[in-house]
């Protein structure tokens, strides 16, 4: 019984949002508003699960040699709730945010250089002299298209010149790239489509092999 | 003869939102009712991907991280099974763990249906281990020691107490990362376990992040690469056991044709419009 | 105070987690995991902060009565729907976001069909700005619209049977010519990045003070 | 007791390098055939037993991290077979110490200085002088003026959507700089710009932005702040708004700068289907095809950067922009350089002299992981 309740809120809410198809409209809002009021409450559910209780409470609670590093964390995030004081203190909250683009900016500098300039450059370093002219001439234009890609994105300079060719040559291997994203991001929403006609034709009205 | 001309033009260039909307529907939903079975061409990336897993011998143990959630099921879970049966049936030990909490559940219930079909045993044949939050640091310190975050696996039961675990602390006794991803987790397998511990990675993906992660495929970061239900339904046929993928290509192929026809018929109109528009 | 301490709280946090990459020795070497952590952990107080300014904005909304109230209402029906299913299910059972429990029952029902119905819708919009908007005006867009037809095509069953070398030429695509002008894209991307990790380590960029 | 010590089975100790300590990396050899498991002993000095400390997994080779840093230890290892075991050992002590730097990590910290250097370096040269820095043309920024001006003619508004992320974003902020320059031009002609909005802070900012331009360009009352305003933080119901304003205003020209999610083609194709000259930048790769294919001009990615350090010659953004070029100078020179020593390399080897390959090889593993 519950389940086939569950399965006709489910499918009842999926045609509320197919019918903004046909604009915006009162049905397609009232489900609007139930998902962001869901995912908020869903996601303080979430936050107290695992990050309040995993990370803060249990450690302490097993009393880890290394929980009392936690006051750390703590005071920031404490100092995040100033937001909700009057403007005269809210400026806190400053601190905490700066903690945060702190680590964030420290692991993208190390993140980036080492997993993925440094191997990508080595990559498109290749032979062309391999026994194979098929990998050769591909070789080739994986160079091409990297390099020149560069190119295109290398600002300062002039618009004439050899660096402004091969720009030219750049941004149209970038097109392709885009292209090639573009047909695969098309895909993807179709096999969205197909999933959540599935739902509708197997698991609801039973008439296909659900999902 | 001209004013036919202009009339037949004039209708290719308005037909409206709604007729095109339904032709997407029908194409989709038809293929889907009659149940027309495609076959799919393989590609040189699902097919690494294939052969790494084929590589592995019956003592190697493989990760398997579900980094999507149910939004990208349609995608991920066929491709999930697919990769599972293949494991299962080469007696590849397989411990499955989530980086987003969503993806748990659709993770869990693929592994237990997989695992009922080939007869495996809990904590023998696979494991799960559940979801941690903090994915990149859950991931650099399993480098040292998995049980720093996991001491016990999902339902709470300490690692120790599963024979099949006995002997594996660290990536080293890990021989395959296969990650399953909608979001950016997979570019943290790449970036924070694939370049620190020299770890062999395979990634299914989403088909909007499959052109993107191209690079890494050609720069060894990972070894094979699944893109979209595409790359499950081509899995699938590898290891011929056809599932979701397979069924829904019929589907995918028609809406494709409708899209293409669609960017053809718009760019006629727009090109004969414009013709007209600067004979006059 | 106001911007000097943020600025050095940047600085020093930035810098350890560097610092901690390419030092084993205590106490570095166990500082970048721990950094990780307490980065979720504040986070986690950050997201506190999006729900309070959604429930304060719905609460003005239908206080004020203003137009489209009533949604506000529909906002706190499942916002304390799913709150209350949440908290029994962390009462009942060790871990709610388990397939068994209310809260995932919920979940199941109305977030899943919702979300992945959102995406979905797209696939319709996709076809209907590939009739109306998707146009090659110029050698740029006309390569790009040819690219995503040879690869919407050649990536399907119905390529195969158009011509047996088509998906041959859309795997080439993906694993020759699209790859380079893609790295090409990352490495930029991934320069502008770290160029910027840096101002704000050094408090260059100070934007997000302001 | 009774053991074989056979030759070829031995055992090797070594501290584990490039770690915090509190472990030592053993290796053993030539395993003898038929061996069940190994075992590993360890005796610390001073004392007289060997204590165990595990077993070693079939590869031959573990971490043994249950020893004290500064204590000398001696391991010794039985390979049990099914009738009999064998016996290695090591001669010399060994102890675990943690090092100050992992030098596996030499080649990021040396990109890390290199790059960080020279993006300080130009950030100081160009606030001495930020005119100096030249930026190649950018078509996109050049439109903006015709589009604005064919705007103003046809007695229509200018349309600036801001995208879906915070004012933290790249996107947002260079976004910000772009309204800046549209500000000032369509208070020049005499036009009005509607600047919807998804996030609050954005929009306080835009409105600052907006001002400043309207009274730079000298017409500091024609500016109505209520044509910046905000709209709503969901994702399909910001695009349907906007969509409603597209209709309803039918804007001349439309800017769609910063970061956008799915909603971008929804945006683009309304955008276009009331005849709008549309000027798109974003930071968001996923979105580039569908701005590229319904829009006029397209910022990609990076050279949204450039366009906003172009248009404001703040120092701090040109400085990262020279520095971000020199870097992909240099990677041109080391793929290029790499490119034709590699082919030669490989020429070389099959000409029967693999030494260059070797130096090849080893440069391209001394890249990636930095132990050449």
């Amino acid at each position: 019984m519950l389940e086939i309740l569950s399965v006709w809120i489910a499918g009842g809410l999926t045609l509320c949002i197919f019918s903004f198809l046909y604009g915006d409209n009162p049905v397609y809002k009232f489900a609007e508003h139930l998902y962001v009021g869901f995912s908020a409450a869903y996601w303080l559910i979430y936050v107290w699960h695992f990050t309040i209780k995993q990370m803060v409470i249990n450690p302490i609670a097993a009393r880890d040699p290394g929980a009392w590093m936690l006051i750390i964390p703590l005071f920031f995030g404490f100092l995040m709730l100033s937001r909700w004081l009057p403007e005269k203190y809210s400026w806190i909250s400053r601190w905490s945010i700066a903690f945060t683009v702190g680590i964030g900016a420290g692991l993208v500098t190390i993140g980036q250089i080492q997993g993925l300039l440094l191997p990508q450059l080595r990559a498109t370093i290749l032979p062309l002299a391999t026994g194979k002219w098929t990998t050769n001439i591909n070789n080739f234009i994986i160079i091409i298209g990297t390099t020149t890609t560069l190119t295109y994105f290398y600002f300062s300079r002039k618009d004439t010149g050899i660096m402004s060719r091969f720009s030219r040559i750049g941004i149209a291997f970038i097109m392709i790239a885009l292209g090639a994203a573009f047909g695969y991001t098309v895909m993807a929403r179709v096999s969205l489509l197909i999933g959540r006609m599935v739902f509708i034709l197997g698991n609801w009205f039973h008439i296909v092999k659900p999902l | 003869m001209n004013g036919n001309k202009k009339n037949f033009w004039d209708l290719i260039n308005s037909i409206s939102r709604e007729i095109i909307y339904t032709i997407l529907g029908i194409v989709v939903i038809i293929p889907l009712l009659i149940g027309i079975k495609e076959e799919v061409q393989i590609s040189p990336a699902v097919e690494a991907a294939y052969k790494t897993i084929e590589s592995l011998d019956s003592t190697d143990v493989v990760i398997v991280s579900i980094d999507y959630d149910p939004s990208s099921m349609p995608e991920l879970q066929p491709m999930l099974k697919a990769i599972l049966r293949h494991t299962f049936e080469n007696n590849i030990k397989v411990i499955m763990m989530a980086f987003l909490p969503l993806g748990l559940p659709v993770g869990t219930e693929g592994l237990e249906e997989v695992a009922r079909e080939y007869e495996k045993v809990y904590g023998e044949d696979y494991i799960n281990l559940g979801y941690r939050p903090g994915d990149r640091a859950v991931m650099i310190d399993m480098g040292k020691e998995i049980r720093n975050f996991f001491r016990t696996d999902v339902n709470d039961i300490p690692l120790d107490s599963y024979p099949m675990m006995r002997d594996i602390h660290n990536y080293n006794d890990i021989a395959l990362i296969i990650g399953l991803e909608h979001g950016r987790v997979g570019e943290f397998w790449i970036q924070y376990v694939g370049s620190r511990y020299n770890q062999r990675i395979v990634l299914g993906v989403t088909g909007v992040m499959a052109a993107e992660t191209y690079p890494y495929l050609q720069s060894g970061q990972i070894e094979g690469l699944i893109g979209g239900l595409k790359g499950a339904a081509e899995y699938e046929t590898l290891i011929k056991k056809p599932g979701f993928g397979l069924t829904g290509m019929a589907a995918q192929s028609w809406a494709h044709i409708a899209i293409v026809m669609f960017i053809i018929i718009g760019n006629i109109g727009y090109f004969m419009t414009r013709r007209k528009q600067g004979r006059l | 105070m106001k911007k000097r301490v943020p600025l050095l709280i940047t600085f020093i946090t930035g810098f350890i987690v560097i610092v901690s990459f390419f030092v084993p020795h205590r106490p570095f070497g166990a500082l970048e995991t721990e950094t990780l952590i307490w980065y979720s952990i504040i986070l986690g107080f950050t997201l506190l902060i999006g729900v309070d300014s959604l429930v304060r904005l719905h609460t003005r909304q239908i206080r004020r009565k203003k137009k489209g109230w009533w949604y506000s209402i529909v906002f706190f029906a499942g916002f304390f729907y799913c709150l209350t299913i949440g908290i029994i299910s962390l009462i009942r059972t060790p871990n709610p976001f388990q397939p068994g429990t209310v809260f995932f029952y919920g979940y199941e029902t109305i977030l899943i069909p919702l979300q992945s119905t959102m995406f979905a819708l797209l696939a319709f919009f996709v076809a209907s700005a590939s009739y109306r908007a998707f146009r090659a005006r110029n050698l740029d867009a006309t390569l790009l619209l040819i690219t995503a037809v040879i690869v919407m095509i050649g990536r399907v069953p119905a390529g195969h049977k158009l011509w047996t070398r088509l998906p041959g030429i859309a795997n080439w695509v993906f694993d020759v010519l699209q790859m380079g002008p893609m790295r090409g894209i990352m490495i930029g991307v991934a320069l502008g990045a770290v160029a910027m990790s840096l101002r704000l380590i050094l408090g260059i960029e100070r934007t997000y003070l302001s | 007791m009774i053991f074989f010590l056979i030759i070829g089975f031995s055992i090797v100790a070594n501290d584990t390098p490039n770690d915090a300590g509190g472990s030592i990396l053993i290796t053993t050899y030539n395993i003898p055939e038929g061996t069940q498991k190994i075992e590993l002993y360890r005796l610390a000095k001073g004392d007289t037993i060997y204590e165990e400390a595990g077993l070693i997994p079939p590869r031959g080779e573990c971490e043994d991290v249950s020893v004290v840093d500064g204590v000398e230890y001696l391991y010794r290892v039985r390979a049990i077979t099914e009738d009999t075991f064998y016996v290695a050992e090591t001669k010399e002590f060994i102890s675990s110490s943690p090092q100050w730097f992992n030098r596996t990590r030499i080649t990021v910290l040396l990109f890390f200085i290199l790059f960080g250097g020279v993006v300080l370096v130009y950030i100081e040269l160009a606030k001495k002088n930020p005119k100096g820095l030249f930026i190649r043309k950018l078509p996109a920024l050049d439109a903006i003026d015709e589009a604005v001006g064919r705007s103003t003619e046809m007695g229509k508004p200018v349309l600036f959507v801001p995208g879906l992320e915070g004012i933290t974003d790249a996107g947002t902020l260079a976004s910000i700089t772009i309204l800046e320059k549209v500000g000032k031009r369509v208070a020049e002609y005499g036009s009005r710009v509607i600047h919807p909005n998804f996030d609050p802070i954005v929009m306080t900012t835009a409105q600052e932005t907006l001002k400043t331009a309207f009274s730079e360009a000298g017409r500091p009352d024609a500016f109505n702040k209520d044509d910046v305003f905000y709209l709503t933080y969901e994702q399909f119901g910001f695009a349907a708004g906007v969509d409603g304003i597209m209709l309803r205003e039918k804007p001349g020209a439309i800017f769609l700068q910063g970061y956008f999610y799915a909603e971008s083609l929804i945006l683009a194709e309304t955008g276009y289907s009331i005849g709008a000259i549309q000027i798109a930048g974003t930071n968001a790769t996923t979105q580039l095809p569908f701005f590229v294919a319904a829009c006029d001009y397209v910022l990609l990615g990076e050279e949204m950067f450039a366009a906003s350090a172009y248009i404001s010659r703040e120092p701090r953004l040109l400085g990262s922009i020279k520095g971000s070029d020199l870097a992909k100078l240099a990677i041109l020179c080391l793929i290029g350089a790499g490119v034709i020593f590699g082919t030669f390399a490989v020429i070389a080897n099959n000409a029967g002299n693999p030494s260059y390959l070797g130096i090849f090889n080893r440069v391209l593993d001394f890249i990636a992981r930095g132990n050449g």
